[in-house]
């Protein structure tokens, strides 16, 4: 199996990063830009076909340790 | 409008009799936003409420203090017009909650604290305390509060020259991070926060103000439980590029005559740093919040002024002067706006969408907030280990070898590879040394920089121990060469409202003052962190104090390095084997035990003025004081520092070798030059009365040899000295951005 | 020689590159700010150390975009020397100036320290005054200077002797394939080089083989 | 419109922050685990509703700004 995780600011924390590419890209005259938010994506390979054990095990790593769940969120997605 | 309920005032951190005060001063009863103003203003954190009393009995003046406490940070005079500044803050609770990012705001504030006073950051010290290395969380925190404290400094510029690492399982709950800046200025140009005037333009500059850390001064004024980490307030998120870009911002319209006055919003924001402006300048100030740049949308009138968004400041302009302001923070792409006015009510108002959200007395958040004079109980010092008790008999070699291996002696390499220790191009002694020494840009003098204190002599006796603080902090600035001239200190302890706590708080205050009055070295600044406990268990007192000095020629400095072969080795000052509370009995017996060592303040200043002499003089550039560990782990250190070996032996002493070695009597230094030099410091020191001997020699074999004992290989015993940090650290992610 | 010195927001070793050529030097560098479109008239350019941009996104990738780096692009296709230190390196191969990329560390964290260098390349206008293999230590400060290239471009750099410094068998701070330090382009006027040669020029501040750069550089273009 | 832009590293590109991340879930017991992989997501708020535009344009700051070509692949989606 595949699954990607998104890990991002929880809204309402500042992100510098993603301000700054924003910035950025209104200066480069891409003027429709309008907020920008940066986060991370990891894909991992999971062994195993069990869905449901997969969203689980996805979760608790976020919990343990993909995400902090201070200042982040995150999203699971299991493709096949 | 909201009432003001008993728990909502809870809520707020007041005591029930606070909230008395309160209503007596406002004479009718608080909005929403002015409980909230009144809460942060009279935490624990702005008000000093339970520290105030003991901190006024330190010695705080000099010739050379320019500025002492009171303001953002401290002011020295170093001569030829140039000023030091400096200042140590905690970051304590934050990092706990949030490592990476909590250390990084840490840092942010501090030099925040010192650019605000017109000078550039020039470098960043750390002082930093985990839990026990076998507990759970220790590594990740170490990992997120270094690559913080790296990640914000680095991109600053500025670099970060030493510091400290323990590991004690009282902090397994509660690390403490400290964060220690140092910036140049010229004496003439010192920028102060006091809004004096009225009618002038209040002035914000920097980010946009968001939601951040609402209520973050309070947070740092609470104990934790079991349940803060799910309430998980918020934590700030530091960006030190748009710090950066304030920084810069704010010294080139420091260069111009705009400002009357200048502050920065730390913890509580625009509240304190409105309050503080005015308190001082004996003016008030009126705020239009719909003024200021806000980076969400809705955000009301109590998130505003309790917000603790970062990298922002507040200024008060001469009138007519903002054009020019502007112009300058927009070429920094920051943001900048007029948000209001000096008045000369005394009062601070604050006004939001057409309404009046807050009127209040500054004073009444000033002079009148709570002082305490909490009850204390002193508990017994402890006792034993005092003079040359006797052990077990064991190998020392192999003792010394352990000890180095040990997680509280090990190079902090690790660390402080991860710091930019040379950026600005002036760093002349980078960390491993006694102190760290940055020039003086464009010149040859040298601030030699140190923080200090052992928590374990604290705890044993919080007197003792607090002079041991500042005199081992007075003691490293002396063993490179330089002139003590003042002290930043930050005062880390459990809570207050504990008499056996309190106690501790008193005593080290006072043996700060009795150690600083003694050695000269007063106390220009400083910070204080309490309710440092989680379930009711406290930390070891920890008064860390940050000291700074002055040397006139950096190319005399000296280094704890041995450096050739064949020079005698000399011990100067007084062992008489104290292992009580030392890293030997510890590490080798498993003992947290017996009395912290005594401090002879006369013999500190007579032997360390002695020392510095000679360094000062020409005549010696091998130096390294003696702490933690004893003489044969500074002898260890200063092996390895030059890949030079040593033999020494115990010179006649009627002191057992383990004693002799291991034992942590204070006021020691090791000094190392050619048979003849020593010869003529040997006769000047019988002179002036002061204990020493010849222990030794440089030798060309790298070992560290001890007669009657054996010898042992400097690459053994680098590996282990080296090898700890990176392994125990190996397990851990390092963390990504 | 005279040179400039392009400032970035949050730029931070412009004052110590300019500090060094003034000592080298003997003139004051020109202080370019990136929304500049022109360059002063000046034989050499330091794209400088730190953080430009806040190093958000990817290190260099918002300097390449400036203003500044058009005129420097035209300064480097004119034929004149541009270095690119550190930062500076990732700026030039952000903008396309240098080949390849320089990523994360593969220790995954920042590090300063000094590291021993091989001069691999001497035919040079930054290199001249060196010997071929000799042995030099520069302090490096960086969490991202892993260089990276495909196996092709690795060859064709190597083969046209462009890599100019590797780090010491041993003393690779961060996974650089190959040891590369620093590269030239193909006109060998354009280098760039994570380790910072202008920290080490002064001996109060741990060695002066950082020396020789410059006076390769003044040799050269005076 | 909002666009979510994901930057990954080509394949056969190192990626150690991956490789480490992978190790440590390994380390926490989560055996399934196989290879990871780290990027980033982007996520940007865009004014106007021409999707055929917002795509070139999105092509066109992958390009110029938030992928390295060199060792970067990108990702473009659209979501209304
Ligand atoms: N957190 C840190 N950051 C940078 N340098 C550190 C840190 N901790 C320790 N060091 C450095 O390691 C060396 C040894 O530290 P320490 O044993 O506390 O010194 P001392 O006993 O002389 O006070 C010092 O040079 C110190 O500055
Ligand atoms: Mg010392």
């Amino acid at each position: 199996m595949k699954a990607r995780v998104f890990v991002t600011l929880k809204t309402g924390v500042l992100d510098p990063q993603g301000k700054a590419i924003g910035h950025a890209l209104n200066g480069l005259g891409f003027d429709a830009v309008g907020e920008v938010r940066q986060g991370k994506v990891i894909d991992i390979e999971l062994a195993g076909s069990d869905e449901a054990k997969a969203r689980g095990d996805l979760k608790a790593m976020c919990e343990k340790l993909l995400a902090n769940t201070v200042i982040e969120k995150y999203e699971i997605e299991l493709k096949g | 409008m909201t009432a003001i309920t008993p728990a909502l005032v809870k809520e707020h951190g007041l005591s029930e009799d606070e909230y008395a005060r309160i209503l007596q001063l406002m004479n009718r009863e608080p909005t929403l936003v002015e409980l909230g103003i009144f809460s942060v203003m009279w935490s624990e954190h702005c008000s000093y409420k339970s520290t105030r009393v003991h901190l006024a009995k330190l010695p705080t003046k000099a010739s050379w203090v320019i500025q002492g406490p009171g303001e953002n940070a401290g002011v020295i005079d170093i001569g030829d017009g140039d000023a030091c500044i400096f200042k140590m803050e905690s970051h304590n609770h934050p990092s706990f909650i949030e490592p990476y990012q909590g250390a990084a705001t840490g840092v942010g504030g501090i030099m925040r604290d010192v650019f605000t006073m017109g000078a550039r950051p020039i470098a960043m010290m750390n002082a930093l305390r985990f839990g026990e290395p076998s507990h759970p969380k220790t590594r990740h925190l170490v990992s997120g509060v270094v690559s913080g404290i790296g990640g914000y400094g680095n991109c600053m510029g500025v670099p970060t020259v030493g510091g400290e690492v323990n590991f004690h399982k009282s902090y397994n709950g509660n690390i403490l991070v400290n964060a220690m800046c140092v910036g140049l200025a010229k004496a003439n140009k010192i920028f102060l926060s006091a809004a004096k005037g009225a009618g002038n333009p209040v002035v914000y500059v920097g980010s946009k103000t968001g939601r951040d850390g609402i209520h973050g001064a309070t947070m740092a004024s609470a104990e934790f439980d079991d349940a803060s980490e799910e309430k998980r307030p918020t934590v700030q998120v530091g960006d030190p590029f748009t710090e950066k870009l304030l920084l810069e911002a704010c010294l080139e319209l420091m260069a111009t005559d705009a400002i009357i006055a200048i502050q920065d919003m730390g913890a509580a924001g625009l509240t304190s740093s409105s309050a503080e402006m005015g308190d001082k300048g004996g003016s008030g100030i009126e705020l239009d919040l719909d003024k200021v740049p806000q980076r969400e949308a809705n955000m009301t009138a109590y998130e505003m002024m309790l917000s603790e968004s970062q990298e922002r400041m507040l200024a008060v302009l001469k009138p007519g002067r903002e054009a020019e302001a502007e112009r300058i923070f927009r070429k920094w792409e920051l943001d900048f706006a007029v948000i209001g006015i000096t008045t000369d009510t005394k009062r601070l108002v604050v006004k939001h969408k057409g309404r009046m959200e807050a009127d209040m007395p500054i004073t009444a958040l000033s002079d009148e907030a709570p002082k305490y004079s909490r009850p204390y109980a002193e508990q017994p010092v402890a006792v034993g280990f005092e003079n040359a008790p006797s052990l077990p008999k064991r190998d020392i070699l192999k003792s010394l070898k352990q000890i180095m291996g040990s997680p509280d002696m090990c190079s902090r390499r690790w660390v402080w590879e991860q710091y930019d220790t040379s950026v600005m191009a002036d760093t002349v002694q980078h960390p491993g040394g006694d102190a760290a020494v940055v020039r003086v840009h464009g010149t040859k003098k040298g601030l030699a920089i140190t923080t200090d204190v052992t928590p374990r002599y604290c705890l044993a006796n919080p007197f003792e121990g607090a002079k041991q603080a500042v005199a081992e902090a007075w003691r490293n600035i002396t063993a490179v060469g330089a002139r003590p001239l003042a002290v930043t200190d930050n005062l880390n302890y459990g809570n207050p409202q504990k008499p056996e706590i309190m106690a501790q708080i008193v005593r080290s205050i006072d043996g700060i003052g009795e150690a600083c009055r003694a050695l000269d070295f007063p106390v220009i600044g400083g910070n204080c962190s309490l309710y440092n406990e989680t379930n009711g268990e406290g930390i070891l007192p920890t008064p860390a104090i940050g000291g700074v000095g002055l040397m006139q020629d950096v190319a005399r400095m000296a280094t704890v390095a041995f450096r050739r072969v064949g020079d005698a080795v000399l011990l100067i000052g007084d062992t008489r084997g104290h292992l009580g509370q030392s890293i030997y009995l510890r590490e080798i017996e498993g003992r947290e035990e017996g009395a912290a060592p005594p401090v002879h303040l006369p013999s500190e200043k007579r032997n360390g003025d002695f020392v510095r002499k000679l360094i000062e003089g020409g005549r010696v550039t091998t130096v390294h004081d003696v702490s933690d560990g004893g003489l044969l782990v500074a002898l260890a250190e200063m092996a390895l520092a030059g890949d030079v070996g040593v033999d020494v032996g115990v010179a006649g002493t009627t002191v057992e070798t383990v004693p002799f070695f291991f034992g942590e009597d204070q006021a020691r230094y090791v000094v190392a030059a050619s048979a003849e030099e020593i010869d003529k410091i040997e006769g000047e020191l019988r002179t002036a009365n002061i204990v020493h001997a010849i222990i030794g020699k440089t030798i060309a074999s790298k070992v560290v040899r001890v007669e009657r004992e054996g010898e042992i290989a400097l690459s053994e015993l680098r590996a282990a000295h080296e090898g700890w940090f990176p392994r125990f650290m190996s397990e851990e992610l390092p963390l990504t951005n | 020689m005279k040179s400039a010195v392009i400032v970035f927001p949050a730029s931070n070793c412009d004052r110590d590159a300019a500090t060094a050529l003034e000592q080298m030097t003997g003139k004051a560098a020109h202080m370019v700010w990136h929304q500049d479109s022109e360059l002063p008239d000046v034989d050499l350019v330091v794209l400088p150390g730190g953080f430009s941009y806040g190093d958000y996104l990817r290190c260099g990738a918002m300097a390449s975009q400036s203003a500044v780096m058009r005129a420097v692009r035209a300064h480097a296709d004119k034929g004149g020397a541009v270095l690119g230190i550190c930062n500076g390196f990732q700026v030039l191969t952000e903008t396309h100036l240098l080949p390849g990329a320089l990523m994360r560390n593969a220790g995954l964290k920042f590090v300063c320290r000094p590291v021993s260098l091989e001069v691999d390349e001497t035919q040079s206008a930054f290199t001249r005054k060196y010997s071929k293999g000799e042995q030099v230590s520069f302090p490096v400060a960086h969490g991202e200077g892993n260089y990276y290239a495909d196996d092709e471009t690795l060859n064709r750099i190597e083969g046209e002797g462009r890599v100019v410094f590797r780090y010491a068998a041993g003393d690779n701070p961060n996974g650089s394939a190959r040891n590369i330090a620093g590269i030239l382009n193909e006109k060998r006027n354009v280098l760039g080089l994570m380790p910072h040669p202008e920290r080490v020029v002064d001996p109060l501040l741990g060695g002066t083989d950082g020396r020789k750069m410059f006076e390769s550089l003044i040799e050269t273009l005076s």
